[in-house]
This record gives structure tokens, sequence and C-alpha cells, in this order.
């Protein structure tokens, strides 16, 4: 792994943290604000396993499990705020 | 090694020792069954945990958030270091990474003084059961991996690891990427998403 | 699988991970200890006769047949909220003395302890104070 | 057999085997009084029974695991007992005061006991699981520390294996959490919480620890698997353990007084529980399949196969099932309970011991295993008491089903002992799987008498 790609990576998850934040602060609630800010943790979720955690070149079976973790939670909780949104 | 960097060869197992990722499979499936309670109690309580969650420091919950990744940011910089065999630019990196998890805890520790002071505890509502439940749970886990990373830095200063043998520094790595992981679906969880 | 699975660091995740639980339980523990007092009713203990009817419910072993907040053998109904369900101390010191020492044909029977009428008064006072603790509403009904 | 010393787990094996008789004969008793509440009354009252019924249970596990670390500890230290006359006197002494306790509870009503073994100078009886007399207490804490002496110092002189630091982690913690037994506040919130140190941590937690490394020991007899692995395997398994276990105490503080932020953080680590368990099945059959020699001894595969799945089942599955609090809201103190209880300490406590037992016995009667005749007859014993104590664990569950129904949540709950009129049928149905699981351990015991006829051990 190059450590400039590490690098732009990290700078990404910064941002995508301040956004997350920021969609708070401008006090956005609801569907779109609940699916953005889901989607975003899936994104820095994914990194961190396939890069920091460097899983990227690692068999399938431990990249579906972690991976699986991070989607099915995240699917979960969509669920849960989608029904509290009806 | 060679394969790693260049070939299509998939590693048979993950970087570090499997038993720390036995532990790290027990730890996320702790912290699932905590989210889905969490978005499932929130479900039944809107209006209560709608209400707290805007009482809590969100600017705090960020700034943590740049810390986590950034100690993620600093270990993953350590590996890297190990295998280009740079010894003493690898402990510094594992050094900062500590650093940032010292960061973490000073943030928390206002944090939570202000919660505290304001005569919050455990007990306040529903709401708050979970907040510190989660938060606090997860704090130790940073506790943990700064403890993990101490050892793995002490050694690493002496000499005890190089790009052949890393085998230790990646388990503690490992642990300290799950300790960010978890933070990051944490953070929106509780502190942003209504 | 030898490389990547070591004997020494499962043993030393295995000791760091159960004292780290450990810790936190502990904690806990402080915790419990700490908020306890506004709901365990600590106050009722200040009468002995609370404190000496505890004594009885264990050297009679109630706890044998019965439940006390669902834990005990579960032969015979839930004493924790029993002072409710029978509507007074009275009520339940009648059915304490009421029993027949040869028991009842055919059924269960509570057997029958002889008890003075200050022992009676000591039981039904500690079985008072345990249907005043803050049970988190449980059980679900009157019945247990 | 290697070292001579190991024979002294003889006389273990033989009083758990014993009292194991008398568990069973005593839970029969209180079977048939759930459905004839007038048997044996007033000479047997329930309560009786049922003191005889779980005391003798811990005290011949407990005799199951001393013999269990007698035997295994000179063979993985390499070195002889450190006093093997030390062991026979523990065993006598604790056998007597067993015994003692044991007529105490027949012959005299409780409050008589308790008066004159000194329960009035530090009140310690009357709580469930801890009935036995101060005294009595007092001679378990001797009879630990003496044979944990014995053990570690066996332990110090020779060599240290996974196995071995496992089991004496798993003893110390068992002697150490005993000791809470004599914690007995006047405040029935803070008596209950420190109760269950005993109760939940001893069998959801240390006693795990000697259920897992006596389960590895023989599973490196018995398939000559790499000691290296499956000591790795045994750290693995024990740290999810203490890991779900220690905080899954948590599912004992839903409804006792304590803070309600228990019922968030005993449902979630609880949950977990089933996962240590899992591991252990996968384990057992993993180290089977891989085996590298064919061991004459059949049946003590058997059993640590058993002990797997059982446990898993039984500690697993059945303790999930009503362990999340809104579930357990409905079902704290029912007959679940019970049915949960009883395949439990079957599959996980009941059956390591008979693993070890079926293992050791026939060494120590010098030979390597028992004849083809005699090992048929175990199985049968085996088979008959795990499928009698599943039906027993069905019917438990059965009559808890409709217990919860008819009195927790129906429009119009019933008073107990109208609910419990109306569950017979189950009752009646339990008792009968009871006596067919008599009927297998007589057959188990039985088989202990068929001649070997195989070659002398190795």
């Amino acid at each position: 792994m190059s450590t400039h790609f590490l690098n732009v990576l990290w700078i990404a998850l910064l941002v995508a943290t301040v956004l997350t934040w920021l969609i708070g602060k401008t006090g956005h609630a609801g569907t779109a604000a609940v699916a953005g800010i889901l989607v975003i943790a899936a994104i820095k979720g994914w990194m961190i396993i396939q890069d920091f955690m460097a899983l990227r070149r690692v068999t399938f079976l431990w990249r579906a499990l972690v991976l699986g973790w991070l989607v099915l939670t995240l699917a979960i909780i969509l669920l849960a705020y989608w029904l509290g949104l009806k | 090694m060679n394969a790693q960097h260049h070939g299509h060869a998939l590693r048979p197992y993950p970087p570090g020792d499997l038993a720390i990722w036995v532990f790290i499979l027990a730890e996320l499936a702790a912290f699932f069954a905590l989210f889905v309670a969490y978005a499932f109690t929130r479900l039944k309580h809107l209006a209560l945990f709608d209400e707290m969650q805007r009482t809590l420091d969100s600017d705090a919950g960020m700034l943590n958030t740049l810390l986590l990744i950034t100690g993620s940011w600093c270990v993953a910089r350590a590996v890297a270091a190990i295998k280009a065999n740079h010894v003493n630019s690898s402990a510094r990196w594992l050094l900062a990474a500590i650093g940032s998890g010292v960061g973490f805890l000073i943030v928390k520790y206002f944090e939570y003084g202000a919660k505290f002071a304001a005569g919050i505890d455990l007990e306040t509502n529903l709401f708050y059961t979970f907040y510190l439940s989660l938060t606090m749970f997860h704090a130790m886990h940073v506790v943990l991996g700064m403890v993990i990373l101490f050892f793995v830095w002490n050694k690493t200063r002496r000499g005890g690891y190089s790009s052949h043998d890393h085998h230790g520094m990646e388990t503690g790595a490992s642990y300290w990427h799950m300790v960010d992981l978890v933070w990051i679906v944490l953070f929106p969880l509780v502190y942003v998403m209504r | 699988m030898s490389e990547a699975f070591t004997t020494s660091t499962a043993r030393n995740i295995f000791y760091g991970g159960t004292l780290f639980f450990l810790l936190v339980f502990l904690a806990l523990t402080y915790q419990t200890e700490q908020s306890i007092p506004s709901r365990d009713k600590r106050e009722m203990l200040a009468d002995p006769k609370v404190v000496a009817g505890k004594k009885l419910w264990e050297t009679n072993n109630c706890i044998g047949c019965h439940t006390l907040l669902g834990e005990g053998a579960y032969f015979a109904p839930e004493l924790g909220n029993v002072v409710k369900r029978l509507g007074s101390k009275e009520a339940v010191k009648a059915f304490i003395q009421s029993r027949p020492v040869e028991g009842i044909p055919g059924r269960r029977s509570m057997p029958q302890f002889n008890f003075t009428d200050a022992q009676l008064e000591e039981i039904a006072s500690f079985l008072d104070y345990v249907s005043q603790i803050n049970t988190a509403k449980w059980p679900p009904n009157i019945q247990g | 057999m290697q070292y001579k010393s190991q024979a002294v787990a003889k006389p273990y094996f033989i009083a758990a085997i014993a009292l194991f008789v008398a568990q069973i004969l005593f839970g029969l008793i209180m079977g048939l009084q759930y459905v004839m509440g007038d048997f044996l009354f007033p000479e047997i009252p329930f309560n009786v029974a049922r003191m005889v019924h779980t005391n003798a249970l811990i005290v011949w596990l407990l005799m199951g695991f001393m013999g269990a670390a007698y035997y295994l500890v000179p063979e993985e230290s390499e070195t002889e007992l450190f006093s093997p006359k030390l062991a026979i006197a523990l065993f006598w002494i604790f056998l007597v005061a067993a015994g003692l306790t044991v007529v105490g509870y027949l012959t005299v009503p409780y409050a008589t006991l308790a008066k004159v073994t000194g329960n009035d100078l530090l009140p310690t009886m009357g709580r469930e699981f801890l009935e036995q007399p101060l005294i009595t207490k007092l001679g378990i804490v001797v009879v630990a520390l003496a044979f944990l002496f014995n053990i570690t110092m066996t332990v110090l002189k020779g060599r240290k294996t996974a196995i071995n630091t496992v089991l004496l982690i798993g003893l110390w913690g068992l002697a150490i959490m005993f000791l809470f037994s004599f914690v007995n506040p006047h405040n029935v919130v803070r008596d209950k919480f420190y109760w269950w140190w005993v109760v939940h941590l001893w069998v959801e937690g240390v006693w795990e620890l000697i259920l897992g490394s006596i389960l590895a020991f023989v599973l490196i007899k018995v398939t000559g698997v790499d000691r290296e692995v499956i000591e790795k395997w045994l750290y693995v398994i024990i740290t999810l353990t203490l890991v779900t276990g220690i905080l899954g105490t948590g599912h004992h503080y839903f409804w006792i007084g304590t803070p309600e932020y228990w019922q968030l953080i005993g449902s979630i680590f609880s949950a977990l529980e089933p996962i240590p368990f899992f591991a252990m099945t996968l384990f057992a059959f993993n180290m089977v399949n891989k085996r590298r020699r064919d061991h004459p001894n059949k049946a003590a595969t058997l059993w640590c196969l058993g002990t797997g799945v059982m446990a898993f089942l039984g500690a697993g599955v059945w303790g999930f099932l009503h362990t999340l609090a809104p579930v357990n809201y409905y079902t704290h103190g029912t007959q679940i309970t019970a049915a949960h209880g009883h395949m439990a300490f079957y599959g996980a406590y009941v059956m390591v011991n008979l693993a070890i037992i079926s293992y050791a016995m026939p060494l120590m009667r010098g030979r390597a295993a028992n004849s083809n005749k005699a090992q048929v007859a175990e199985m049968w014993g085996f088979w008959l008491m795990t499928v009698a104590i599943v039906f027993i664990t069905l019917f438990l569950t059965a009559a808890g089903i409709l217990q919860v129904w008819l009195q927790r949540i129906s429009d119009n709950p019933l008073p107990f002992m109208v609910a419990q009129d109306q569950v017979s049928l189950f009752y009646w149905m339990r008792e009968w799987s009871g006596v067919v699981f008599l009927i297998g351990l007589i057959v188990y015991i039985w088989s202990f008498f068929i001649p070997g006829e195989q070659k002398a051990a190795a």
C-alpha cells in the first residue's frame, strides 16, 4: 500500500466526517439526511476495512465477514429509521 | 511478501494474528447488538431520542471522529513504514497514533464533564442510558487499543519488528482499526441522525 | 496456519480481554451500589422486624419452594408481591397460620411452621419490604 | 496411566457417580411431587428434596472436577502429584461432610439445622443453592484451599501447559467466587446482586474454563491432534466465554431492584454467550474429524462430542431463548428457566465429567479401553440419558410456555396454583422422561461391571 494513497484516504475520510457533521449542524433530518449520512458512513467504513485494515487482498470469506458486518449494521439502522419516518 | 504488493494472489488470512480476529469479530458482534438495540429502542421513543440527541455536543463527536481516523491513518503508516524497514519512522507513527488516542480521551473528558456537571448519568433516561453505555464502552476500547499500541511501540523502538517480521504489529493495528470502524457507525447514529 | 495463529497471542488476548471486561464489570458494580439506594427501600431495614423476617425467611428455606422476585424454586407462588396480592400483611399471616399439619390430600401444601405471633409479624414485615422494592414493573401482573 | 499418583482420582469418580444417583432419585421424588402434591408429605417436603437434588449435583460435579484435576494435572505436568496422601484425606473429609449435610437436610427441620450449625454467628443459609450449613461451607473452603495447594504445587514443579494453566485459573476462580457465599446483606437487592457472583460467575464463568481444559485434555488423548492446535482453540474459547459471560451476569439484574441499564447490558452480552458454546461444538467435531489415531475408547469420544452439542443446545440456545429483557420480563422465574437449567447442566458439566471418567476409568483399571460390550452398554447409557434430558427440557419448555401464557399474558391471568394444574400433563411427561433418564443411568453404571477383555494399557 503506497503511503501516498494512505494520505489521500485520510484526507477523504476527514472531509467525509465534516460533511456528516455539517448535515447535522444545519439541522437536516428526515429521509434524505438519514440516507445521505448512512451512505457516507458506508463509504468511510468500506475504506477503513479495505485499506486501513488491509483486507482488500485477503480471501473473500474474511472480507465478507467484516464488510458484511458494516452493511448489515447500516441496513438494520436504515430499516429502524425508515420505520420511524413513516 | 511480493505477491502482496504486485500479484493478484489473495492472502488466506487477514493481517495480524487470527486470535485477534476472533476477538475483533466478537467485539463487532457486541457493537452490532448495541447498535440494533439503540435503533429499535429509538423507534419506540422517537420524541425522547430526537429531543435528547439535540443536547449532545456534536462538535466534540466530530472532533473525536477526526482524531480516530487520524489515529487509524497513523497506524496504517506505521505498518507501511515497517514493511519498508523504516524502524524509527514506524515507531514515530505509532506514537502519533497513541497521541490521537490521548486527544480522543481529552475531548471525551470535557464532553462527559459537561454532562455530569448537568447531573446526567446512566439512569437519567433511556437515551442517556444508551449514549453513556455505548460511548463509555467504546472509550474503554480506545484505552485498550492504546495499551496494545503502547506495547507494539515499545517493541518497535527496540527493533523487535522488521520488514520480515511484523506479525505482532499487524495484530495490534487490526484491533485499533476496529475501534475506529465502530466509531464510524457510532458517531452518525448517536450524534447526528434524526 | 501456525504462522497466522500463535498460542502466545491467543493467551495474551485471553488475559487482556478478561481483565478488560472484569474492569468494566467492577465499574458497573460500583455504579450500581451508588444508584440502588433510590430503588431498594433500604430505609425499611431500620425496622428490626424486617431484618428478623429475612432471617426467618432463610432459616425456613422458603426459597426451596417459592420464588422471590422471580428467583428460587418454581413449585409455589411468587412472594415478592404477595402482600399486595393477598391485600395485607394480616392476610399473609393468616394464610401461613392456616396450613394443615398433614397437608392436603393429593395437592401441594405449605408445611405448618408453628410460628409465634411475633415471628409471623416479622415474616410479613419482610415480605412487605420486598414488595416495595422498585423492580422495573416486574412481575407483569399481580399473579406473579 | 503414566503416573502412579493419578490413581487418587478413582475414589473421586466413584463417589461422584454415587452422588449422581442420589441426585436423580431425589429429582424423581420432586417430579412426582409436582403432580402428586402430597407425596412423602410432610416427611420429605419439596424444599428438602430440592436441596438434596441441587446440592448433590453441585457436590458431585465438584468431586468430578477434583478427580479430573488429580488425573490430568500429573500427566500434563509430567510429574507425580505433590501429595497423594493429602488428596485421599481430602476425599474422605469432603465425602463425609457432604454425607452429613445430606443427613442433616433429611432428618432435622431446616430451622433446627441452622440453629445447631451456627447460622446465628454468620447467617449464610437459606439461599438457593447455598443452603449448606456454615460449617459445611467452611469445610468446602478448607478442602478447596488444600486441594488447590496440592494441584498448584504439582503444576509449579512440573511442565506448564495451556491445559493445566487454564484449569488452575478456573479452579482458583471457583474457590474465590465461592467466598461470596459468605456475603449475605440484609438488603435483599444487594443480597441477590452478590449471590449471582457465586452462581452465575461459576456456571457461566470459571466453570467453563474447567470444562474447556478437561475437554481439551480428553480430545488430545483420544484424537492425537497436535497439542499446539488444541491449546489455541482452548484459549480462543475461554476468551469468548469470559468476554461474554462476565457482563452477561447482567441478565440476572433485570428485575431484582438493580438499575434498569442492566436490561441493555445483560441482554447484549448474554445474547453473545452462545458464541463460545458454538465454538466448543466446532472445536470438538473438528478435532475428532482431524484425528490422527483411532483410540479404542469410542465411548469417551462420544461423550466429548455430546458435550459440545448438548452444551450448545442447553446453555447456548435454551439460554438465548429467554435472555433478552423484553422476553425475560414474561419468562422470569417460570418453568422455562427450569428447562434451560436442566439441559445446560447436563450438556455442559455432567457430560464433561462423564467424558473424563469414561476416558480415565479404564486406564486406572489397567486397560486402554473397556471391552466392546462394556462400551456398547455405556453408549446405550449415553443415548438414553441424553434423549431423556432432551425430552425433559422439551416438556418443561412446553409447561413453561403454557404457564407464561396462562399466568402472565392472557387477559384474565390465572393464579399460580390454578395455572400449575393446567400444565400437569407436561409434568407427568417430564416425570416419565425422568424415569427413562434413571434407566439410562443404571445402564451406564452397569457398563462398569462388564468385564474388560481388551489388552492392557500401553
